[in-house]
Order: C-alpha cells, then structure tokens, then sequence
C-alpha cells in the first residue's frame, strides 16, 4: 500500500531525495568529486582537443616546439592528483568513520533480513515487514542480521548502506530529518526475487511517530498481544533505570531459556553478572580485550566457548543455544541485556573485568 | 649439453634452458598462490576458531605426520642426488636414486591412506556421520577436518603427479643412451618435487602442530 | 656451460639438517609452549623450506632473476595472507 | 604488393603454408593460435552481448514484463560470466598478445608454443562447460558466486559453471607464463627492457596478473564446489564458516582482474597514439613503469568491494587509500598519451579514433572510480547502477575500444587484408554515441539509488533507463558493423602492404601476414622504439626493411 503512494508521490529527477544527515555529509564528498571530475575531464578535453585540431595533418601549424624535461612535467601530473585525491580520502574517511559509529543514546532497532523481505523489530517487540517507522531529530542504530543468504540494507534517501551478514550482527545508524516516505532496497543480490525485496522507511515527527507508537501499542493489546505489559512499558527507551535483573521484567525469552539461572546477579558466580556488561571493554579468559558490543552478545549465547571472561576457567559451563534461539528473541534478549545497567553491586564483582578502571 | 635437443623457436640451448627454469618458477609461483588461497582460509579461521581447531587438531595421528615428513625430506635428498647424477653422467645412479625417489613418494601415500583410513574409522570426515563429540563446538572442528582433507588431498594429488612424471623421468632416463640428455627435464622435475615437499613442510606444523 | 655446482656432501648435510630441525620441531610440540608453540614450529618450517629452496632446488646457485621468481609467489601470498587477515585481527 | 620483398615470397604466409582442419587445430604457431582465440572470443561476445540486449529490453520498463526475474538473473549471470572470463580476460591477451608479442620483441614464436595450444583447448573445454551450464537451465548466482548463496541457496546449475571457470583459469595461467618466459628470455639482440614497445610492458604487466592471481581465483571456486557437492562448510556461516572471507579471496583476484582487461588496453592505445600523431611517445619510461605500478598496486586494493560488507573499518581505511593512489599511475598514462599529440601531424583513421574514444571514456571510468574508492561516497554508490556505468566506462569504454582499434590496427598485419576506412570511422563514431547513451544515464540511476541485478525497479526510474536502453541498441549495431566489414574484407577487399600505417616496430618489418618463423632473418635492434619522424617526414616510411629498421 504504501509502495503506490510512494510511486505516484515521485516524479522525474536527476538528484536523489535526502532526508538524513548522513546525506548531507555524503553528498558534500561527493559533490566535491563531482568538482574534480570535471576539472580533470574539462582540463584533459582541452588539451586533447587543442592539441587535436592544431595538430591535425594538413594543418599549417608550428610543429617544433622544443621538447621541454620531462621529469618536472611528470612530477607535475604525479604529485597534484595525488595531493587531490588524499585531501578527498581523508575527507570521505572522516565521514565514514562517523557514520560507523552510532552514538551512545542511539535507538536500537533490529532488522532481520530474509528472501525476500525485511522484518523489522522494535524494542519491546513491536514489529513490522518491508517497513520502517523512525522519529525525525533521534538517532537510529539498526542491527542487522539475516537468516539465509547475505542482504543489504539499503536507503537511497540517507545514502546508507550495510550487509545483513547471516549469523552475525552489523550495524548502521542514521538521524532522519526531514518527515516523508522513502525506498528501502537490498542491495545485495540474494536469489530470485531480490528485486521484490523492496521496502518503505517512514520518516514521521516526533510527534506522529509518538502517536504511531500509542496505535501500535492499541492494536497489539486489542490483537491479544503474548508479551506481558510490564516489558512494553520497560524496555522503551527511557526506561534503562538502575536496577537488578528482576525476573517479573526480563522478556520471555530470558525466563525461556533459565538465563537467570546462572546470570542473575545476586545468585552464586556460576556466570558473570549481566548488569552493565554492554559497552564495556572486557578482558577473557586467553588474554583478548574486546568490547561488548551488540555482535559479542549474540555470538556469546550461540557459541559460549569463544568468549570466557577472565575468572571463569578455560571452558564454558554455559551450553550452546544455537539452533534454539530464533532472531526475534535474539534480538529481545540482547536489548535486554543492553538495558541493564550497574546496579552497584557490579563493582565489588569482578565478574567481567574491565581493562580500564 | 649439446646433445639436449632444441627446439624450433629457441636459437641456442643456453636460451632454452634458461627459459625452461623460468617458465618453472612461475609455475611455482602460482601454485605457492594455489595452496596459499587455503592457508588463508586456513590461518583466518584458525586465527577465528583457534580453541575448537585446538581440540580438533589434537585427533591426527602427529606420529604418522613426523614420520611422513621424514620420508619426504629423505625422497627430496634422493631426488636432489639424482638430478645431480644425471647432470654428471651418472646414468644408472640417476635411475636408481628416480625410482627410490617415487618409491618413498608411494610410501608417502600409504602412510596417508592409512592415516586417512583411520580418520575415517573415527568419525572424523565432516559430514552427516561427523563425529558429535566435541567439548569446544562441533561445527568448527569439522571446519579443521573440511580443511585437513582438503589440504592433504590436494597435497596428495600433487603427489601422485609427482610420482608419475618421476617414474616416466626414471624411464626415460633409463632408455636413452645419455644421461645428460634429459638433464634440463629432469632438473625440472626435481624442482616440482621439491616444492611439492615445501607444501608439506608447512602442511605438518599447520595441521599436525596447532595445539 | 657452467653447471649448478652443488656437491652431494652439501645434499647430506642439508638432509642431516632437515631431519634435526625436524626432531625439533616435533620436540617443541610437545613441550606446551602455548602461544609461543605455533610460531616456533612455523619459523621451523620456514627454515626448512628456505634449505630446500636455496640447495635442493639450487636457487643459492641460481640467477638472481631465479630468485626474485621465487620470491614473488611469497610476497604475493603475504600480500593476500596479510591484508586478509589485518581484516580479521582488526574487527572489534 | 609491390612493396614485398623477395624474401617474402620465397616462403608462404602462415595463413597460406597449410590448409587442413588439422593443420589448424594441432598449430604450434602463435599466429595461428591467435586466430583461434579471435574466433572463439568473438564467439562468446556475442552470447554474453545476446545476454545484455535481452537485460535491455527487459529494463525498458519497471515490470518484469519481457522475462520474469528468475530469467532476468540468469541473463546478467551469463552477461557477466561469459563476459568477464570468455571475453574480456582473454581478449587483448590472447588474440592481440599471441599474434604480437614474439613479432615485437623478435622471435620466432613463445618460448612453449605446446603449452600455447593448450591453453587454447583449456580455453575452449571451460567455455564448452560454461555455455553447458547455460544450457543445463542457467545460473542464477551473479559473476561473483557470492556465498552462502551460491553453495547454499541457489538453485541452479553453479558447478558446471564454477568447473568451465576453474579450467579456463588454468589457460590465463599457461598464457602468463609464456608471455613473462617469453619477454625475458626470447628478446632479438639489441632489443633492451628500454626498447621494448609499451604494449609489451603492458603485456608483462599483465601476465604477472595472470600468475599471480589466477590460482587464488581457482582454489576459492573449487572451495565452493567442494561446499555445495559434498555439503561440508567452508564459507557457509550455518556450518561454521565466514562469507566475508570468500569475499576476500574472491576480490584478491577479481579486482586485479579488471587490470588483466584494462592493461593491455592501455598498451595498445600507447601504440596507437604516437602512430597516428606522428611523434615518438612522451615519457616513455613513466608510461612502461606505470603498468608495473597499476599491476602491483592493483594487487592492494581488493577491498574496496568490501566496504559495506562488514569488513573492519581500519582495513576499509587501508584499501580505500590504496584504491585511490592506484589512480595516479592511469592518469600518468592518460596525460603522457595527450602530450603525444603536441607538436603531432595527427591522422584520424579508425584505430586512432578509438584510441581517443578510449582516452575519454576511461578517463570518465576513471575517476568515477575515485567515488567508489572513497569510503563516504561509496557507502551510497555500492552495489547501484553507479558502479555498473563506472566499470563499463573502464571495460567497455576502455578495454573494447581499445581491442577493436588494435584489431583494426593490426587486421593489415594478421590477416594481409585492408578493412574499409570509411565503415570503420562510421562504426567507430557510432559505437562511442551508443556506448555514452548507454551508460551516462546509468551513472544518474545509481546515484539516485537504483540497485544492480533487478528486474524490476521503481517507476520513476524509467525515463533514464529508456535512454540507456535506447543506446544499447545502438550499440549493438555498433559492434555488428565490424564484424560484417571484418569478415567481408577477408573475401574482397585489396590486399595489405607490409607497413600500410608507416609504423614503428618489428612487427611492421615482415611480411603481412608473417610467414610462419615472422622473421626471415633474424632482426637485431639498434634503435628505441617509436622514433617517428617529426613534421615532413609523414611522406617517406620510416623504414622500409629488416636492414634498414635495425640502423635507423
């Protein structure tokens, strides 16, 4: 439905829509090489249509002009591009950079790539297909996943692009600004149908997207929604308050899978206390650091041998959930553990050291 | 080496030789590239996975790898000593050293078919009858063993050309009424054995060493 | 025509090599370096390839054009190894 | 044919020496294995070019209305295979570069004409495998055999395909080999590294390529067959691998490869330009050492395919600044070639046109080849109609203009016939309209971010796709004038002297065509290359013998 209000809203044009700051960092770059094509062409075109027509046999042009070094001619056209195109390199590193990394008050929002089609998962579980509902003004990180081959998630409007990778997370992050309806692509060739697996961005104002938020939530209760109430009203993105993993609030797929056993803080250390874990720097078992992240969560629960912390000897006691885990509660649980934060008893454990006090 | 014959398009022997070497190497150069692609899917996933390649790796039989290994650096020795027998005249040692040379490469094979018989016995070729047993994770243990099997059977087809073309070499020799007619070839020959050892000097610690 | 000059007493005293770098080799192994293990055993290796390459296949007798073909194929497997695997190492 | 000397006509031409079927199919001759890579390339351009005006017509419209997308897939795959690897790596290599390369450096043929032949009938037996995979009900996996698709998911005929490739790598292979043998060791006395003609640097440069990348190439697609008959895991997440590694492998030879296309293209128009511009070529050296440059650095850059793939941000870094230093080389080329033209007496004949048709396009292809090597640009342009439009400005702007005026160049030369000027020049204009209406609008499609490999795409898209469909008939007719007029002037037209554009080069100094040894006696160089005359001197040819080009 949405899709012919967006065909018919679109006309001929040679400049594509924007509607994110990330465009507008984007095509600054680019138009900054579009600059330098044209010097480049312009200049190049010149010479070779001069040259081409005074030079032409027949013409009764001077032919001897004496042959000048070379060496400070080559050196000429050596080192100017090269200064150009660095200056450019650095510029499009920059913004790249940024737009690698999501700020820390982001909105995670989970996206599952599948042939052909995107579903789309908010936190507190509210979900969608071949659609995305954003608030203008906020900072968005969607990660990303597949569950078959690999698909890319592609907004022309944000000029963003990144690979759903199957059995991984990535990331990407955009701060919508101007309300519309824009395309949702996958970029990545992934069978039959990829050119169907078209989708819609819905940009709304904070406002709207409140509204939108309050309709949804209507709908799904109305629907007889499994989830308990309490998660809702929890794990928006106002309510990462101190506190304890409290079993009544934790999502289902916590109490599923008897996380609680092992990880609740205030058990034995039979696992390492959750709270606070997420965006740490952590020190394991063999020696490595790495960072909590989104990616370390997931692959923490599928393959709990690759990543011990320090103290906890050389094997998991942890067993495997590969295979038994879906995306969706994938995703639940690791926003679930991405809410919680130090609730004061995580300094005196030394459950996930930290490399820097 | 007057007697190397010359072909058409080369003007004298020296320019033949020459080429010859060269036109060696550079297949030497891309089969370094060849077997480099799998230690780089090796080494990556090693790098990624090393606990579940540990454990995996602790299953080969690193006995019969050390002996293998001491067979092919002895078949290189002989080898090496038949070329040179050839390049001095020695017609009947240069035969003799070609056919110990492809006999240890044939016994090079056994050890490995026996080797892989036994892998075979205890659940180890990756597929539905893979064995399930593993205390790191399954999945990339059997990842070791997919890359094991390639490795050393791409090896061993490499062998088994090696021993043909020494066999043929060690007939060819024999034959002829001059040893140094088929020096050039020979040295050739010697160089695709030995690199051929090379790979497996790398093969042994990589697959056999890890723990 | 000049010959590659290598003596068949260099062949034994290469081979003699090998097998020592070898039992070395083995010897480490089992020793549970740890982390050290691996790069010892693969600096072992390399050694024993660099003998072979530089006797056995007689690049040390050879033209230096000889040697640098030798060394391409390295260098570009260094090329692919390094770069991919600066990927892998460098992923947080 | 007054100008043929009395050494010529004592032995007969390679074409003339022997007639039979055999004697054509079991040749040694590196003349006559040429002409057996012409055939069959121009074989295979023409099935990967039915492919695309189908994807053409297709595109006309933003339904799949002409062929539903499980067809439309298998066309761009046909495209891309057939093209990449049974057009464009062998082309200029091996049709131009067998036929020349011992004509230039003098000798008499490659040091292994056996393995020459073979590498023919490899050729051939991965084609026949290819087209078999095709026939077999297609494959829908893209050129790139991304994984876990094409182990896992698709559904179609990806081992045939994967085999015809695997083989066909081992003929790049043969052929770079022979070449680099060749080039080091067979070069006619006086002929230094200096003297050497810039296609042959070229040439080297690219067999480097050819060895050193090819068997990555190899080993990665027997991995994936491995995977896909056998199931067992190398590259499939599910079974513990990764796909970004395949990736890797697969881009450490294919970005290399559009080198392998675009080289011996740039050797050729280096050929070309002082030819028809009647002026030695400037900054010989940096142009000879440019092609080292791009095939080195080309090697480093692979993973500017990578950058949204989910590649680490510091090795996306890397190769981005490497993807664009490997820019300043081709522009030391381009600026070289312009300078030529200074203080020239140009002549406009049909090489020359595309030699200046490819100076323009790849300039275009190019630098918009900057824009995907920068990280911010590219994170939009990935995988749109914007890298389609970049790499066929280099692969068809670049690469085929430059083939078809060396094969025009040298058409006197390979085959003693003359093709007619003035359907040369027609085509060679109509081809470089065709080919800027074709793809300009791509570029504006990617930029406003329509994705690659749909058969379907939003409606507002349409106005450019027409003009780009409307060009690729142009196109195609572009490229079926010369096949028309090539073949005719085989039957009808005049006769070729030896030297018919007065050219520089050893290859000019025998008969045309060659006799089958190319030289009657042995030639011995004294002279560097490319030593055109300056104004006035256009009426004389520079040199009119075996003799006299080896003291002048």
């Amino acid at each position: 439905m949405t899709m012919r209000v967006l065909a018919q809203s679109r006309g001929f044009s040679l400049w594509p829509e924007s509607a994110s700051t990330s465009a507008e960092d984007v095509d600054l770059v680019y138009l900054a090489l579009l600059g330098l094509t044209l010097f480049f062409v312009v200049l190049i075109g010149a010479m070779a249509l001069g040259f081409g027509v005074k030079y032409r046999a027949g013409a009764k042009s001077f032919r001897d002009h004496p042959i000048r070094k070379t060496l400070p001619i080559e050196l000429t056209w050596i080192v100017a591009p090269l200064v150009m195109t660095l200056v450019i390199f650095v510029w499009g590193a920059s913004v790249f950079v940024d737009l690698g990394t999501p700020p820390a008050d982001a909105r995670s929002i989970y996206v599952v790539g599948k042939q052909w089609m995107w579903k789309v998962q908010h936190p507190g579980g509210r979900q969608e297909i071949n659609e995305l509902h954003v608030p203008t003004a906020e900072s968005i990180k969607l990660v990303l996943t597949s569950q078959d081959v690999i698909h890319s998630f592609y907004v022309p409007a944000f000029r963003i692009k990144r690979d759903a990778l199957p059995n991984q997370y990535t990331s990407l992050w955009f701060r919508a600004t101007r309300p519309g309806v824009y395309h949702l692509f996958c970029a990545e060739y992934c069978g039959t149908d990829h050119a169907r697996m078209r989708g819609s961005v819905v940009v709304m104002t904070p406002t709207d997207y409140q509204q939108w938020l309050a309709e949804e939530v209507t709908e799904r209760r109305s629907d007889g929604a499994t989830r308990g109430r309490d998660e809702e009203k929890e794990s928006g993105p106002d309510s990462a308050t101190s506190r304890r993993i409290d079993v009544s609030t934790s999502p289902s797929a916590f109490v599923e899978f008897g996380c609680a056993a092992c990880h609740q803080s205030n058990t034995t250390d039979a696992g390492p206390n959750l709270a606070g874990l997420f965006g740490r720097t952590v020190r394991l078992a063999d020696g490595r650091v790495v960072v909590a992240d989104e990616e370390f969560l997931r692959r923490s629960i599928l393959e709990p041998n690759h990543a011990i912390p320090s103290g906890y000897g050389n094997s998991s006691s942890m067993p495997t959930y590969a295979g038994q885990i879906n995306d969706d509660q994938m995703a639940e649980l690791v926003e679930f553990i991405k809410s919680l934060e130090t609730n004061g008893e995580g300094a005196t454990q030394p459950d996930w050291p930290a490399t820097t006090p | 080496m007057a007697d190397t014959p010359l072909a058409h398009q080369f003007d004298d022997v020296a320019q033949q030789r020459e080429a010859a070497g060269l036109g060696m190497w550079t297949f030497l150069a891309t089969e370094v590239l060849f077997f480099g692609g799998l230690f780089t899917v090796y080494t990556v996933y090693r790098v990624k996975d090393s606990a579940a390649f540990v454990e995996a790796c602790h299953e080969l039989y690193m006995w019969l790898g050390a002996i293998n290994t001491v067979v092919l650096l002895t078949s290189s020795w002989t080898m090496a000593l038949g070329v040179h027998a050839a390049q001095h005249g020695e017609r009947r040692r240069a035969v003799s050293f070609l056919v110990r040379t492809a006999v240890l490469g044939l016994v090079f094979l056994l050890i490995k078919g026996t080797e892989y018989s036994l892998d075979i016995r205890e659940r180890l070729v990756p597929g539905p009858g893979f064995r399930a047993e593993w205390t790191v994770d399954p999945t990339h243990a059997q990842l070791f063993f997919v890359l094991y099997f390639v490795m050393t059977g791409l090896h061993a087809v490499h062998m088994l050309a090696g021993i043909g073309v020494v066999s043929a070499m060690a007939f060819m020799v024999w034959k002829s009424r001059s040893s140094t007619h088929h020096a050039n070839a020979l040295e050739m020959a010697g160089l695709y054995w030995h690199f051929v050892d090379i790979v497996w000097i790398f093969l042994f610690p990589l697959l056999y060493l890890v723990a | 025509m000049t010959e590659h000059t290598a003596s068949t007493r260099t062949y034994r005293n290469v081979a003699m090599t090998l097998f020592v770098l070898l039992a070395g080799t083995v010897i480490v192994a089992k020793l549970q370096l740890g982390t050290l293990a691996p790069v010892i055993a693969l600096s072992i290796a390399a050694a024993k390839a660099v003998l072979v390459a530089m006797f056995f296949m007689h690049l040390y007798y050879g033209s230096r054009l000889t040697r640098v073909f030798a060394a391409a194929g390295l260098f570009w497997l260094l090329i692919l190894l390094g770069l991919t695997l600066g990927d892998f190492l460098s992923r947080s | 044919m007054t100008t043929l000397d009395t050494l010529t006509v004592a032995a007969p031409s390679y074409l003339a020496s022997r007639w039979s079927l055999r004697s054509w199919l079991l040749t040694l001759d590196h003349k006559r294995i040429a002409i057996l890579y012409l055939v069959s390339i121009t074989g295979f351009f023409f099935i990967g070019g039915a492919a695309a005006v189908l994807m053409r017509l297709e595109l006309a419209t933003p339904e799949s209305d002409v062929v539903q997308s499980a067809v439309y897939n298998r066309l761009f795959t046909i495209h891309g295979t057939v093209m990449v690897w049974f057009f464009l790596i062998p082309s200029i290599p091996a049709v131009l570069g067998n036929f020349l390369v011992p004509l230039m450096i003098g000798a008499r043929d490659l040091a292994f004409p056996r393995l020459n032949l073979l590498s023919w009938y490899l050729f051939m037996a991965g084609g026949v495998l290819a087209i078999g995979s095709i026939v077999a009900g297609g494959v829908d996996t893209g050129w790139t055999f991304y994984t876990p698709f094409s182990t896992t998911y698709a559904n179609s005929a990806v081992i045939p395909m994967v085999a015809g490739i695997f083989i066909s790598g081992f003929s790049s292979i043969l052929t770079g080999m022979n070449f680099v043998v060749t080039v080091h060791t067979m070069r006619a006395p006086g002929m230094t590294w200096f003297r050497l003609p810039l296609f042959i640097w070229a040439m080297y440069a690219t067999s480097l390529i050819f060895v050193l990348a090819t068997p990555v190439l190899a080993i990665t697609l027997a991995l994936i067959g491995i995977e896909r008959i056998w199931g067992v895991g190398v590259f499939d997440p599910a079974l513990g691998g990764d796909p970004l590694l395949f990736q890797h492998l697969f881009w450490f030879y294919s970005h290399p490869a559009v080198y392998i296309m675009v080289l011996p293209a740039m050797g050729i128009v280096s050929e070309l330009i002082p030819c028809f511009a009647r002026n030695p070529i400037f900054g010989y050296r940096f142009i000879a050492y440019s092609s080292l440059a791009i095939a080195i650095l080309g090697f480093l850059v692979w993973g500017h395919h990578m950058f949204v793939a989910g590649q680490s941000l510091y090795a996306s870094m890397v190769f981005s600044i490497l993807s664009f230093l490997v820019a300043i080389p081709s522009g030391v080329k381009v600026f070289n070639w312009i300078v030529t033209l200074r203080n020239g007496t140009i002549q406009y004949k049909t090489p020359m046109l595309y030699a200046l048709g490819f100076i323009g396009l790849f300039t275009v292809g190019g630098l918009t080849g900057l824009y995907l090597a920068s990280l911010a640009v590219d994170l939009h342009v990935h995988d749109t109609y914007f890298v389609i439009a970049h790499f066929h400005y280099i692969m068809v702007g670049g690469a085929v203009m430059a083939y078809l005026g060396g094969i025009h160049f040298w058409w006197p030369k390979m085959t003693g016939r003359m093709y007619p000027e003035a359907w040369g020049v027609f085509s060679a204009v109509l081809l470089f309209f065709g080919f800027n209406l074709t793809f300009f609008p791509q570029f504006l499609l990617g930029y406003l971010g329509m994705v690659r490999r749909v058969a379907e795409y939003p409606p507002e898209f349409q106005v450019l796709n027409v003009l780009s469909s409307a060009g690729a008939s142009i196109l195609g007719v572009a490229y079926l004038v010369p096949l028309v007029y090539l073949t005719a002037s085989l039957i009808r037209l005049p006769s070729a002297e030896r030297n018919p554009w007065k050219a520089t080069g050893l290859e000019w100094e025998t008969s045309s065509p060659p006799t089958e040894f190319n030289f009657v006696q042995a030639p011995v160089v004294t002279s560097p290359p490319y030593a055109y005359p300056p104004l006035g001197a256009i009426a004389e040819p520079p040199a009119t013998g075996v003799q006299e080009a080896s003291s002048g």
